[in-house]
C-alpha cells in the first residue's frame, strides 16, 4: 500500500564492521558511564534501550510495526515485581518469570496478529495490548493504579545483595548486553536471512516454499521475550511496576525511541532510548513545556532525520571510511 | 469528433514542428542518463523511439511530460518552452502520457480509472468509442483497476488518455504483454488516431510492429539519438537496425 | 545558617495541573518569602518537576532528587498512587514528604510513614463533610458514579460508611472507566435508581463532564441533587456557575473566607495570571510555613528532628487556621462545607461559594485509632 | 492417470464475485515437456497459475500433481512438493545480493532456516553451489550486486536461478519474456531450453516465436475455457485460435 | 414492566438512544479521519487536537468577539481547517510517499505541541461554553428525557456525514483524490494540481474534526486534553469500519456508540475496552474491516 520507506537493513560488509565498532563503543560507555552519571538514570536508559532494540527487531528486520509492545514490557514487569515481592523469588528467578510471561503472551498475541499486515497488524497489536491493559487495571494482583510498590531488589542467586546501585548496575548492564548480543545474533543468523527475504518480497518467499507466518511468529515471540526481559529488569531497578508500562503511550514511546535512534540498525534504538529518557528526565523541570519539546523532537526527527541517530552515525562512518 | 471535419489542431498545417527536443539532458539523482537528445516531431506524425533496454527511451518520455524534474535543455511544444513547467501544466498544453508500468490505480474501478484524466482540449474520443475499441474494459468496468489481467491493464492505460483531447500522445511500450490479436488492434487504433490528427511518440521493442504504424524511427543509444530512419527506408536499413538493437 | 532545598513534585501537564501545578510552586515561594527565611538564616531553594500522575515517574524523580540534587523535602504530589510511591522512597532515603494534593487516607493509615505528613484533605474528610451534610439535609438515598480506580473507590467506600452511619441508604453505584467524557448513560442509570443524591466519586475532568451533563439532562431540576465529593474551585471556574450552581462540596480552604485568606489569595492571584488558589495551593503554603518554623526552631534540617518538631508544634497560619500534625502524619484543621452560588448571587469573577458549615478539626478527619497506622499502635 | 502425466486439472473453475475467470479447465501436462498456455488477454492464464500454486483457492475442480490431490494445500507446501512458479512481474529479493537470493532458496532445502541462534557464517557452505547456479544463468559476474540494480533481463535470469536452486520438478513461468529486449529474449529462450532438459515446464507467453521454438504442446485458453490444444502447427492453424488470439496480422 | 437481562426495556431504549448520540461524535470524528487516511494515506494523530481546537475556536469566538454558537458552527471549522491546511503545506506534504509510520509520528508530535501550547495558555480544567438558547430544554420521550441539544447533535452529524459521503463516493473528486494518493506523479502528469488537492482535502478533514469540536463544546468539558482521550477510540472506529471507507466509518461510528452505550449498562468498567475487543474480532474475521476493500 505504502512505499517502503522504513530504512532497510544494509546488506554490505561495512555494516558488520560498523556494528562491531558500535558494540565496542557501547561497552566502553557502559563501563565508564556510572562514574559520571546517576546510576539509576543509566539503568533506566539501559532497560528502555533493550526494550527499543527488541521492538526494532520486529519493525526494522521483520517490517512489522507493533503498536502494542508495552503489553510485553509491562506484563513482564508486573510478573517480575509480583514474583519478587509476594513469592519472594530471588531477582534472577523473578526476571526469568517475567520474561517467560512475555514469551507466552508474545506467542498468543503474535499468532493472532501476524495474520494481518501493515496498519491492520499495528491495530491488532494495539487492541490486544489494550485488553492486556484492561486486565492489568482490573486484576487484583497488579494493585490498580498504585501498581506494585516497594518491590525488594533481593539477593542475586540468594548471595549478592543488590541494594547497592552500583552492584545492580553491573547486573543490569550484563543483562542488557546479553539481550543486545542476542538481537545481533538473531539478525545475522540463517533465520535472519530468511526473515529479510520475507520482508523484501513475501509472495516470492512463499513461492519458494517458506511459511512466512511461522517466521514472523518466531520473530514476534523473540521480540516480545526481549521486551519482557527489559520490563522485568526495570521492575527490579525501580522497585515498582505500574500501569504506565502497559499503557498505549508506552507503546508509542518505544516507536519514538526506535525512530530517533534509527530503525533497522541493531544499536540505533539504544541511542534513541538515551535521547528520549534523557529528555524526559532532564526536561522534567520544564513542566508543561515537556510535551511541547517532545513534540518538536518528533517533528524534527520525521522531517529531517528519518534515518535516526544511527543513520547519521553511519553516514559519518562511511564518509570517514571514504576519506581514510 | 465528426468525420470529415478538417484536423482541429491548427499546428497541423504549420511548418514548425509540434514538438522539438534540443540538447536534452536528464538525471536520476546523480546518474546522468540522457546526454543531449535532439529530435522533433511534426503534427500528425507517428514517430518511434527504438533502442535496447536501458537506452533512455522511457527517460525521454518522462522528461517530455515532466515527471522527471531533473532535466536540462529545451523542449518546445507548439512553440512553447516547457522545460521549466511542472508536469500538470505540460499535460494541460495537450500531452497525454501512457507510462511503461501502466499506472493503473488499485483504489479505482476500471471506469474510474478511465474517467480519471481531465479533458484538457476538445477533440478527445468519446467513451463509447474507447470501450468499443477495447471490449474487455466494458465487460470489467466495475472491477478494481488492478484486478484486470496484465493485458487488460495495458488497454486501460491507453484508453484513458484518448479521452482527454491531448493532441500529442506518449505511448511507452503499448504492446507489451498483449496478445497478438490485440496488438493488431492497437496498430489499427494508432492508425485511426493518426488519421484524426493525433501526433504520437511510440516507444517500442517490437520494431516489426513499429514498422506497421510509424512514419519515422529514431534510434536511441546511451541517451542520444544515433540515427533516424524514415519508415519507407526501413527495409533498406534493416541490417543497420539489427546491429543497433543487438539482434 | 541552614540551606534547604524543596522540591515541588506535581502534575504540570495533566488533568490536575490547574489545581496543583505551577500554583503550588508559587505558594511554596510565597511561604518562603512570608516567613522571611533569608533573614532568619535559612537559605531556601525551590525546584519543581512534573510527575505526570505516574507513580514510576514520580518515584524516579523523587529518588533522583534525594540522591543527586540534595532535595530535603518534597511537596504537594497530587494523585494518590504517586504520593504512596514517593512516601515509600522518602522513607527509604529518610527525608521529608509533605503531601497536599493527594486524597488517599492510606498515606497516614495502613501505609503511613514516619517521614510523611499529609496536609490538606483526604477522602475521609471529603466523605464526612459532603456525605454527612447531604444526609442531614434529607438526602438519605444515594447512588454513586465512581471513577474506576483506587481513589474513586475509596471515596465511594468512605462516603458509604458515613451515609449509612447517618441512617442513609446506598441504592447502587456504577464504575466508570477513567478518564471518561460522556456520563449521560451513567447519569441515566443514576436517575432511574430514584436515589435522592447522586454522589460523584471522581475528580477533575470527569467531575466537570458529569456535572455539565447532569445539568443538560435536567437531573437537578427533576429533584435529585448532585454531590461532588471532590471539587476544587478550579473545577467550578471551568464549569461556570450556570452548570455548577447548587452543588454542595467540602474544601479545606476558600479564598473569600476571611481577611487573612483574602489578602493572601489576592497576592497569589497577582502572581498566577489572575487565578485564585485552590486548597491544594493553600496546603502547600501552609505546609512549607510549618516546615520552616520547625527548622527555625531547631536551627537544623535533620529530618527526624524536624518532623518531631512539626508534630510537636501546633500549626497556625492565616490560610488553614489552627491545627495539629498528628503522630500518624495526618494534619487536622477545620474543613468547610460550601454551596455553589447561583449566577445571580455571584458578585464577581471568582465569587463562587456560600459557606454552609464549618466542620471542626476534631470531627473532620478519621480518628487516628481507626486509621490502622502501624506507627501509632 | 497415465504414468508420465505430472500435473492434471479437472474442471478447474474460479469465480470472482460473479465473474468466472477460469471455467472448467482440464489440463494435462506430461512429465519432461514444455507446455505453453496461451490465449487472449484476460483469458485466465495468470489466474490458472494462481490456482495451481494455491495463491488462490479454486471455486471448483481438482488439481492432481504427481498423483497427489493438491487441491486443498497451502502455497508453501505445494512449493515444497517441487511445483514452483515465477511471477508475471519479476520477483527477486531486491535488497539482497544475487548470491544471497540464490542462497535463500538453497537454504530452504538444506535446513537451518529456523536457526536464529546460529551465525550466518553457516550459510557460507552454500556459496559454492550458489555460485554455480549463478554461473549457469550467466550471472557469475554479478554475485555481489543487489538484485534491485540488475537490468530487467538479468532479474529474470536471477529469478530462474533461484527457482532452480529448489531443484523443482516442475516450473510454472508467467510471461518470462515480457518487456525484454531481443538480446535478453534470446538468452532466456536458451536458458529455458537448457532447464527443460530434465524438468517439466508450464509457461504463459505472448511471444509466439518463443512459444513456437520452445513448446512441445500448447493449450489455448479463451474466456476461461480451453479453446484448443495440440502442437504449434495444429494450434496456429486452428481458425478459432487465429480469430481469438493470433489475429490477421500475427507477429511471430 | 418489560425487562431485558434485568434492565427495564424503557431504560434500555434510553441507553440505546444515548449510544446513538455518542456515536454521532464518533462518526463525525472518524469520518474526518477516514477522509484523511483514505485519501491522503496519512494517519492523522493530530485529529484529536484539531477537534479540541474546534471547541476552543468556538469558545474564543464567543469570549473575544462575542460571536455565538451558530456562526461558530461555520467559522470555527473554517478557521481550524485553514490552520490544518497550513500544517499540511508545511509538514505533511513532505511525507506522502513514505511509510504510514512517519505520518503517524509527525502528526503525533504536532498533537503534543498543539495540546501543550493550549495547556500553557488556557490551563487544563477547561472553559465553560453554554448550550445555545435556541437548543436548551428537553423533550420528554416517555422513556427518557432527551435534551434538545443532543437531538440536534445527531441530526447535524447525520447531515454532515451523508453529504460528505456523497461528495466523495459519488463524484469524480473522490476518485481523483484516491488516485492522487496512490501515484501523485502520474495524476499530476494528467494535468491535475495534486498538491492543492491534497491541501484542500486535509483542510476538509480537519474542518470535520473542528465541527465535531464545536458540537462538543456545550456538553463536554472544553479543555486541551479533550481530544487526546478520544482519538484512540476514533482510530479503532476507522479501523473497524475499514480504513479509508467513508461509509464504513460513519456506520461503525454510530454502531459502536450503541455498543459502547450498552456496555455502560452491563459492564461499565469495560466500556472503553469493548471497542478494542470488537476491533480484534472484526480484524480476525474480516481482514479489511467491516466495509473495507481488500488490497
Ligand atoms: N529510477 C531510476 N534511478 C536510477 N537510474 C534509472 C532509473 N530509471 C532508469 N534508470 C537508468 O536510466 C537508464 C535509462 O533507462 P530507461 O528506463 O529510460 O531505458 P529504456 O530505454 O526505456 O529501457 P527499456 O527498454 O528497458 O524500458 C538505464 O540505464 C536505467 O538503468
Ligand atoms: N482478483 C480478481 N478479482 C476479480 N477479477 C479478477 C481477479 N484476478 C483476475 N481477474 C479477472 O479475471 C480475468 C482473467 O485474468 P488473468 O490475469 O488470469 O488473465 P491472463 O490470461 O493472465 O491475461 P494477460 O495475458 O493479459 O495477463 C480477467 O478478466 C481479470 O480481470
Ligand atoms: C483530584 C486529585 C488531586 C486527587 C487524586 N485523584 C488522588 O488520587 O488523590
Ligand atoms: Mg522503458
Ligand atoms: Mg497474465
Amino acid at each position: 500500500m505504502a512505499a517502503p520507506a522504513i530504512p532497510s537493513p544494509a546488506t554490505d560488509r561495512r555494516q558488520g564492521a560498523g556494528d562491531r565498532a558500535a558494540f565496542a563503543a557501547l561497552l566502553v560507555l557502559i563501563v565508564a558511564a556510572p562514574f559520571v552519571l546517576y546510576p539509576i538514570f543509566l539503568m533506566k536508559v539501559l532497560c528502555f534501550g533493550l526494550f527499543a532494540c527488541a521492538f526494532n527487531l520486529l519493525l526494522g528486520y521483520g517490517g512489522l510495526l507493533s503498536f502494542g509492545h508495552a503489553a510485553f514490557f509491562g506484563m513482564a514487569s508486573y510478573v517480575s515485581a509480583y514474583a519478587a515481592k509476594t513469592w519472594g523469588l530471588t531477582p534472577e528467578l523473578a526476571i526469568l518469570a517475567g520474561t517467560l510471561t512475555a514469551t507466552v503472551l508474545g506467542l498468543v498475541v503474535g499468532s493472532l496478529a501476524i495474520r494481518r499486515q501493515g496498519i491492520y497488524f499495528a491495530m491488532i497489536t494495539l487492541a490486544l495490548a489494550q485488553m492486556v491493559y484492561f486486565f492489568c487495571l482490573q486484576a487484583p494482583f497488579t494493585g490498580g493504579e498504585d501498581g506494585i510498590q516497594a518491590v525488594p531488589r533481593g539477593r542475586l542467586f540468594g548471595l549478592i545483595d543488590l541494594s547497592d546501585d552500583r552492584v545492580l548496575y553491573a547486573l543490569v548492564a550484563a543483562i542488557v548486553l546479553a539481550g543486545l548480543i542476542a538481537i545481533h545474533r538473531i539478525v545475522h543468523s540463517p533465520f535472519g536471512q530468511v526473515m529479510k527475504a520475507i520482508r523484501d518480497n513475501e509472495p516470492r518467499a512463499l513461492s519458494l516454499g517458506y511459511h512466512p507466518e511461522r517466521f514472523k511468529l518466531i520473530l514476534f515471540t523473540l521480540s516480545a521475550t526481549l521486551a519482557g526481559l527489559a520490563g522485568a529488569t526495570k521492575a527490579l531497578v525501580f522497585q515498582l511496576a505500574s500501569l504506565t508500562d502497559v499503557q498505549w503511550t508506552m507503546s508509542g514511546e518505544v516507536v519514538l525511541m526506535a525512530l530517533v535512534g534509527g530503525v533497522g540498525t541493531v544499536l540505533g534504538p539504544m541511542a534513541g532510548a538515551v535521547v528520549v529518557v534523557a529528555m524526559e528526565t532532564y526536561l522534567a523541570p520544564l513542566g508543561s513545556w515537556v510535551t511541547v519539546t517532545q513534540g518538536v523532537v518528533f517533528v524534527v526527527c520525521v522531517l529531517a532525520f528519518r534515518q535516526g541517530l544511527a543513520g547519521m552515525a553511519g553516514k559519518i562512518w562511511r564518509r570517514l571510511g571514504r576519506a581514510g | 469528433m465528426a468525420d470529415g471535419t478538417p484536423p482541429h489542431h491548427p499546428a497541423a498545417e504549420a511548418p514548425a514542428p509540434l514538438l522539438a527536443v534540443r540538447d536534452l539532458h536528464a538525471w536520476y539523482g546523480e546518474s546522468h542518463v540522457l546526454h543531449g537528445m535532439d529530435f522533433e516531431v511534426r503534427a500528425g506524425e507517428v514517430v518511434t523511439l527504438l533502442g535496447r533496454n536501458g537506452a533512455g527511451k522511457t527517460t525521454t518520455m518522462k522528461s517530455i511530460i515532466g515527471v522527471l524534474p531533473q532535466r536540462r535543455g529545451s523542449i518546445m511544444f507548439e512553440g512553447r518552452e516547457t522545460i521549466g513547467l511542472p508536469s500538470r501544466r505540460i499535460a494541460r498544453l495537450g500531452i497525454g502520457y501512457c507510462p511503461e508500468e501502466r499506472g493503473i490505480f488499485a483504489s479505482l474501478s476500471v471506469r474510474e480509472n478511465l474517467m480519471l484524466p481531465p479533458v484538457v482540449k476538445p477533440g478527445g474520443l468519446p467513451v463509447e468509442d474507447i470501450l468499443a475499441l477495447f471490449p474487455n474494459l466494458k465487460e470489467r468496468a466495475a472491477s478494481q483497476g488492478t484486478k484486470l489481467s496484465g493485458g487488460e491493464q495495458q488497454m486501460l492505460a491507453i484508453g484513458r488518455i484518448l479521452r482527454t483531447g491531448a493532441n500529442l500522445l506518449l505511448l511507452d511500450e503499448p504492446t507489451e504483454g498483449l496478445a497478438p490479436v490485440i496488438i493488431g488492434e492497437i496498430g489499427r487504433t494508432i492508425a485511426a488516431l493518426k488519421r484524426r490528427g493525433f501526433t504520437i511518440i511510440l516507444v517500442e521493442q517490437n520494431f516489426r510492429f513499429a514498422a506497421t504504424v510509424a512514419d519515422r524511427h529514431y534510434v536511441v543509444e546511451q541517451g542520444r539519438i544515433v540515427d533516424r530512419i524514415a519508415n519507407a527506408d526501413l527495409e533498406a536499413n534493416i541490417d543497420k537496425l539489427h546491429a543497433y538493437l543487438g539482434v | 545558617e541552614v540551606a534547604v532545598k524543596l522540591g515541588v513534585l506535581n502534575d504540570r501537564s495533566g488533568v490536575y495541573a490547574d489545581l496543583s501545578g505551577e500554583g503550588s510552586v508559587i505558594a511554596a515561594q510565597m511561604a518562603v518569602e512570608d516567613f522571611k527565611a533569608a533573614e532568619k538564616g535559612i537559605k531556601v531553594e525551590i525546584i519543581s518537576a512534573d510527575h505526570q500522575n505516574k507513580p514510576d515517574i514520580g518515584a524516579g524523580i523523587a529518588r533522583q532528587w534525594y540522591d543527586q540534587d540534595g532535595v530535603d523535602a518534597i511537596l504537594d504530589v497530587p494523585t494518590s498512587s504517586v504520593a504512596l510511591a514517593v512516601s515509600q522512597v522518602t522513607k527509604e532515603k529518610n527525608k521529608v514528604f509533605i503531601d497536599s494534593g493527594a486524597g488517599a487516607t492510606d498515606l497516614t493509615g495502613k501505609q503511613c510513614s514516619p517521614n510523611t505528613i499529609h496536609w490538606t484533605y483526604d477522602t475521609y474528610a471529603l466523605a464526612k463533610g459532603t456525605g454527612g451534610a447531604m444526609v442531614k439535609r434529607g438526602g438519605d438515598t444515594w447512588f454513586f458514579i465512581t471513577a474506576d480506580y483506587a481513589f474513586g473507590k475509596s471515596l465511594e467506600d468512605n462516603t458509604t460508611a458515613i451515609v449509612t452511619a447517618a441512617g442513609g441508604k446506598v441504592l447502587g453505584s456504577v464504575k466508570t472507566p477513567f478518564p471518561a467524557s460522556d456520563f449521560s448513560s451513567f447519569l441515566l442509570q443514576a436517575q432511574s435508581s430514584g436515589a435522592k443524591v447522586i454522589g460523584l466519586a471522581n475528580a477533575g475532568g470527569d467531575t466537570i463532564n458529569a456535572i455539565k451533563q447532569a445539568s443538560e439532562f435536567g437531573i437537578t431540576q427533576a429533584g435529585q441533587s448532585l454531590a461532588g465529593l471532590l471539587i476544587f474551585i478550579s473545577d467550578v471556574h471551568a464549569l461556570g456557575l450556570q452548570a455548577a450552581q447548587g452543588l454542595v462540596l467540602t474544601e479545606a480552604f476558600y479564598w473569600d473566607l476571611n481577611d487573612g485568606t483574602r489578602e493572601w489569595s489576592k497576592r497569589f492571584a497577582a502572581r498566577s495570571g489572575g487565578k485564585m488558589p485552590t486548597m491544594v495551593h493553600a496546603g502547600v503554603y501552609s505546609g512549607v510555613l510549618h516546615y520552616l518554623k520547625a527548622i527555625d526552631a531547631l536551627k537544623s534540617k535533620d529530618p527526624a528532628q524536624v518532623i518531631a518538631k512539626m508534630k510537636e508544634m501546633p500549626t497556625d497560619d492565616p490560610l488553614m487556621g489552627k491545627g495539629q500534625v498528628r503522630a500518624d502524619g495526618r494534619v487536622i484543621h477545620d474543613m468547610y462545607l460550601f454551596e455553589v452560588k447561583k449566577p445571580a448571587e455571584s458578585k464577581g469573577e471568582w465569587d463562587y461559594y456560600k459557606l454552609l458549615a464549618t466542620i471542626p478539626a476534631a470531627e473532620a478527619f478519621k480518628p487516628m485509632a481507626d486509621g490502622g497506622c502501624p506507627l501509632v499502635k | 492417470m497415465e504414468a508420465d502425466t505430472i500435473l492434471r486439472t479437472d474442471g478447474l473453475t474460479k469465480d470472482f464475485r460473479g465473474f468466472r475467470a477460469v471455467d472448467g479447465v482440464g489440463l494435462t501436462v506430461r512429465r519432461g515437456t514444455v507446455h505453453a498456455l496461451i490465449g487472449p488477454n484476460g483469458a485466465g492464464k495468470t489466474t490458472c497459475f494462481n490456482l495451481l500454486t494455491k495463491f488462490l483457492p479454486p471455486s471448483d475442480g481438482s488439481i492432481t500433481y504427481k498423483g497427489r490431490d493438491i487441491t486443498g494445500m497451502k502455497p508453501a507446501d505445494v512449493a515444497r512438493l517441487g511445483l514452483v512458479r515465477s511471477f508475471q512481474i519479476s520477483a527477486v529479493f531486491g535488497q539482497m545480493s544475487v548470491m544471497e537470493n540464490i542462497r535463500i532458496a538453497l537454504q530452504r532445502r538444506r535446513g537451518h532456516s529456523y536457526d536464529f541462534w546460529r551465525p550466518q557464517r553457516l550459510l557460507e557452505a552454500l556459496d559454492g553451489e550458489a555460485l554455480a547456479l549463478a554461473e549457469s544463468v550467466g550471472l557469475a559476474g554479478f554475485a555481489a550486486t543487489p538484485a534491485a540494480q540488475l537490468s530487467y533481463g538479468r532479474k529474470r535470469a536471477l529469478e530462474l536461478a533461484t527457482t532452480l536452486a529448489l531443484d523443482p520438478e516442475m516450473l510454472l513461468l508467467d510471461e518470462p519474456m515480457a518487456g525484454m529486449g531481443r538480446e535478453d529474449v534470446e538468452r532466456t529462450t536458451e536458458l529455458i531450453r537448457s532447464i527443460a532438459r530434465n524438468r517439466t515446464i508450464l509457461m504463459v507467453e505472448h511471444n509466439l516465436s518463443v512459444v513456437a521454438t520452445l513448446s512441445h504442446r500448447i493449450t489455448v485458453l479463451a474466456r476461461g475455457k480451453v479453446l484448443a490444444e495440440g502442437d504449434y502447427a495444429t494450434v496456429s492453424a486452428d481458425p478459432r485460435v487465429v480469430e481469438a488470439y493470433i489475429g490477421g496480422g500475427g507477429h511471430g | 414492566m418489560l425487562t431485558l437481562f434485568g434492565i427495564p426495556l424503557q431504560a434500555l431504549l434510553g441507553q440505546l438512544l444515548l449510544g446513538l448520540i455518542n456515536g454521532s461524535f464518533y462518526a463525525t470524528l472518524s469520518l474526518g479521519l477516514a477522509v484523511i487516511f483514505g485519501l491522503l494515506n496519512i494517519i492523522n494523530f493530530t485529529h484529536g487536537a484539531q477537534y479540541m481546537m474546534g471547541a476552543f475556536a468556538a469558545w474564543m469566538l464567543l469570549a473575544y468577539a462575542g460571536i455565538g454558537f451558530w456562526p461558530a458552527l461555520i467559522l470555527a471549522p473554517l478557521a481550524v481547517g485553514l490552520v490544518g491546511m497550513a500544517i499540511e503545506r508545511l509538514f505533511i506534504a513532505r511525507l506522502y510517499q513514505l511509510d504510514h509510520l512517519y505520518g503517524l509520528l509527525l502528526t503525533f508530535g504536532l498533537a503534543l505541541i498543539i495540546q501543550g501550547l493550549f495547556r500553557n495558555q488556557y490551563g487544563i480544567s477547561g472553559l465553560p461554553y453554554a448550550i445555545p438558547p435556541a437548543l436548551t430544554g428537553a423533550w420528554n420521550l416517555g422513556f427518557m428525557f432527551l435534551p434538545v441539544y443532543r437531538g440536534f447533535v445527531v441530526a447535524a452529524s447525520l447531515v454532515l456525514c451523508l453529504s460528505t459521503w456523497l461528495i466523495i463516493e459519488k463524484t469524480r473528486l473522490g476518485a481523483t483524490l484516491r488516485a492522487a494518493t496512490e501515484n501523485p506523479k502520474l495524476v499530476e502528469a494528467f494535468g491535475i494540481n495534486v498538491p492543492r488537492l491534497m491541501t484542500l482535502t486535509y483542510g476538509f478533514g480537519v474542518a470535520l474534526a473542528a465541527f465535531a469540536g464545536v458540537l462538543a463544546a456545550p456538553i463536554y468539558s472544553v479543555n486541551p486534553n479533550m481530544g487526546g482521550d478520544t482519538i484512540i477510540v476514533v482510530f479503532a472506529v476507522v479501523v473497524i469500519g475499514g480504513m479509508g471507507s467513508i461509509l464504513g466509518s460513519i456506520l461503525t461510528g454510530f454502531g459502536l456508540g450503541v455498543v459502547e452505550g450498552l456496555t455502560k449498562v452491563f459492564y461499565p468498567e469495560a466500556a472503553s475496552t469493548i471497542i478494542f475487543v470488537i476491533m480484534v474480532l472484526v480484524l480476525l474475521l474480516r481482514p479489511a474491516g467491516l466495509f473495507g476493500r481488500t488490497a
